[in-house]
């Protein structure tokens, strides 16, 4: 089973996940939101591969769908903090404003599109004055010196127009898969470790949203357990090694099954 | 038989390479603006639909075109192709600054989910959008809202023009089936459906 | 009531930037030569003295000319032309013609990335750039270089003055202030560097 969604083009997360959400939009009653969620974060894995831009935006959102997915999957006799459900409620609300917001402009952007198509059949004249008609010569300023206008020149020159969207990005994604192996690593030796110490080394953002999502998704395997005592404070976590050897084993055996 | 008043408009016209505002005309022709305003009603009248050329009132002012029909041999006589599509990224973020101005930015990359840069760049560079005023507070974001030249692409002669967006936004349904499965209620195996 | 040869015909003419001859509207139009002759018989009819433009035959083809009476007129919105400063458009592609000359209008666009046409007329009318020669081989492509205004209001005797681009890495805060539209305030040098 393909999704047809993976041969399609999109631009963004949030096209992303509206593409996602409407491909199913015939099966709406079966609509489960770990479907999509465990659709999107497929995505991420094989977005390395894929030319996008705005990568950090795409893990910000798919952290957001986890932390709803995970809230999904606990069990219902387990305590619930009021504040993080509410936090969580306005965070759905955002992603929800932002996609009406994002489909709304989609959409009134054919209409231009159309209208502009249409104008564009009416041509003007830009021949100008005849020649016979010598208008003064307009005093020009130009609002740049002669190493403003290199800098200029040297942009032009040194940006290329017909490719956009892929040499201004930095496309070295981190791989989730790699910042789990690593966090797995190292939380075998240290046992316990805080959230902040685990990403200490990451110099970019993108980087500590992907050990962010190596962290849930280890939790979820029941590999690490994760204590946050509230918004914002330290991540506390603990790696439960009896959990992980059980995985290892299974992977294991799945692999000699192949 | 025309006036001097709407022959004179007819030929400022002809030779302008943007649209003319009425107080423009008046001034150029010294003459008041109500006698613009006939002359160019008079003008339109003239220009009617077996004429190779119409008059339209855009971005602001007044400006001949070729009449529609002509398109297909125009095509053929300058050979040139026409000016590039604006890609779907470039149209989208357009429709945001025309609805949104003025509009910074980031304002612009939170409602479409991307990075939406190169987009204003190129729209800058086309001469549809521009810079128009700065953010108070810190940072000072530069604020972005359209241009005289986007109306005229627009074929209207002022933002109020442009369609409501409130007809664009989706309906119930879709509204619907983007919310359900973000609803708490939706994956648990639940027995009651609202 | 005009004919759709005669409408075509105007259309062409409206924009065609030099005399265009019977033969090549006739082949543009995709009829005979004397239904051309026929049209613009009629066209030259339609358009009689109370009109603002006219139509002459001239240099071996056929060409729209604003009416005599309107020159004084012309001349007047001719010289209202009250933009001064150049628009981002014209400064890039002014930037290209000085590093590029001799260089033609295909190859500004083509490095720009956007149609430049209009802005190399804007640079023209302000004698900043002018024609210095045609490119060898078919179509003959007008090339344009800077002129001696253009070095003069650069405050350099020379375009071998122009600072080289191959070591002009500008500093990030100018590609900074590049990146917003221009503002006056930009050139003025800032007292710190990193």
């Amino acid at each position: 089973m393909t999704f047809e969604v993976r041969t399609r083009v999109f631009e963004g997360p949030l096209d992303l996940l509206l593409q996602l959400i409407t491909s199913h939009q015939v099966e709406i009653t079966e609509l489960s939101l770990v479907g999509i969620v465990n659709e999107y974060v497929q995505f991420i894995d094989e977005m390395k591969e894929l030319d996008i831009e705005g990568t950090s935006e795409f893990l910000l959102i798919a952290a957001t769908l986890i932390q709803m997915k995970a809230r999904h999957l606990l069990p219902d006799d387990e305590p619930i903090d009021l504040d993080d459900e509410l936090a969580l409620a306005e965070e759905r609300d955002r992603l929800l404003a932002r996609l009406l917001a994002c489909l709304t402009f989609k959409d009134v952007a054919a209409v231009l599109r159309h209208r502009m198509d249409a104008a564009s059949r009416n041509v003007p004249r830009l021949v100008g004055l005849p020649d016979h008609v010598v208008p003064p010569i307009p005093d020009v300023i130009i609002p740049v010196d002669a190493d403003g206008l290199a800098a200029v020149a040297h942009r032009l020159f040194t940006t290329q127009f017909e490719e956009p969207d892929v040499d201004h990005l930095d496309l070295t994604l981190p791989s989730v898969q790699d910042a789990m192996v690593d966090l797995q690593g190292r939380m075998a030796s240290t046992v316990t470790s805080d959230f902040d110490e685990i990403v200490a080394h990451c110099t970019r953002d993108v980087e500590v949203v992907a050990y962010f999502l190596a962290l849930l998704e280890l939790a979820r395997w029941g590999i690490v357990r994760v204590e946050q005592e509230q918004m914002n404070s330290s991540i506390h976590i603990e790696y439960d090694e009896t959990a992980a050897d059980q995985r290892f084993r299974a992977m294991v055996e799945l692999d000699g099954e192949r | 038989m025309n006036s001097d008043t709407t022959r004179h408009l007819e030929a400022i016209l002809f030779v302008a390479e943007e649209p003319v505002n009425t107080e423009e005309l008046a001034e150029v022709l010294e003459v008041p603006v109500s006698d613009v305003i006939a002359g160019l009603d008079e003008l339109s009248r003239t220009l009617t639909d077996d004429r190779g050329i119409v008059l339209k009132q855009v971005g602001g002012g007044w400006r001949l075109y070729t009449h529609e029909d002509a398109l297909p041999y125009l095509e053929r006589y300058a050979s040139t192709d026409r000016v590039k599509r604006l890609s779907n990224a470039a149209m989208e973020t357009l429709s945001v600054v025309a609805y949104r101005q003025p509009v910074s930015r980031g304002q612009i990359a939170e409602i479409r989910g991307v990075d939406s840069d190169h987009a204003v760049r190129t729209l800058e560079r086309r001469e549809l959008v521009r810079e128009v005023g700065r953010a108070p507070g810190p940072g000072q974001a530069v604020l972005y809202g359209t241009t005289p030249t986007f109306l005229e692409k627009m074929g209207i002669s002022a933002v109020a023009d442009l369609p409501p967006l409130a007809d664009h936004v989706p309906p119930a349904e879709i509204m619907e089936t983007l919310e359900m499965p973000m609803r708490p209620e939706s994956s648990s195996s639940g027995s009651t459906n609202s």
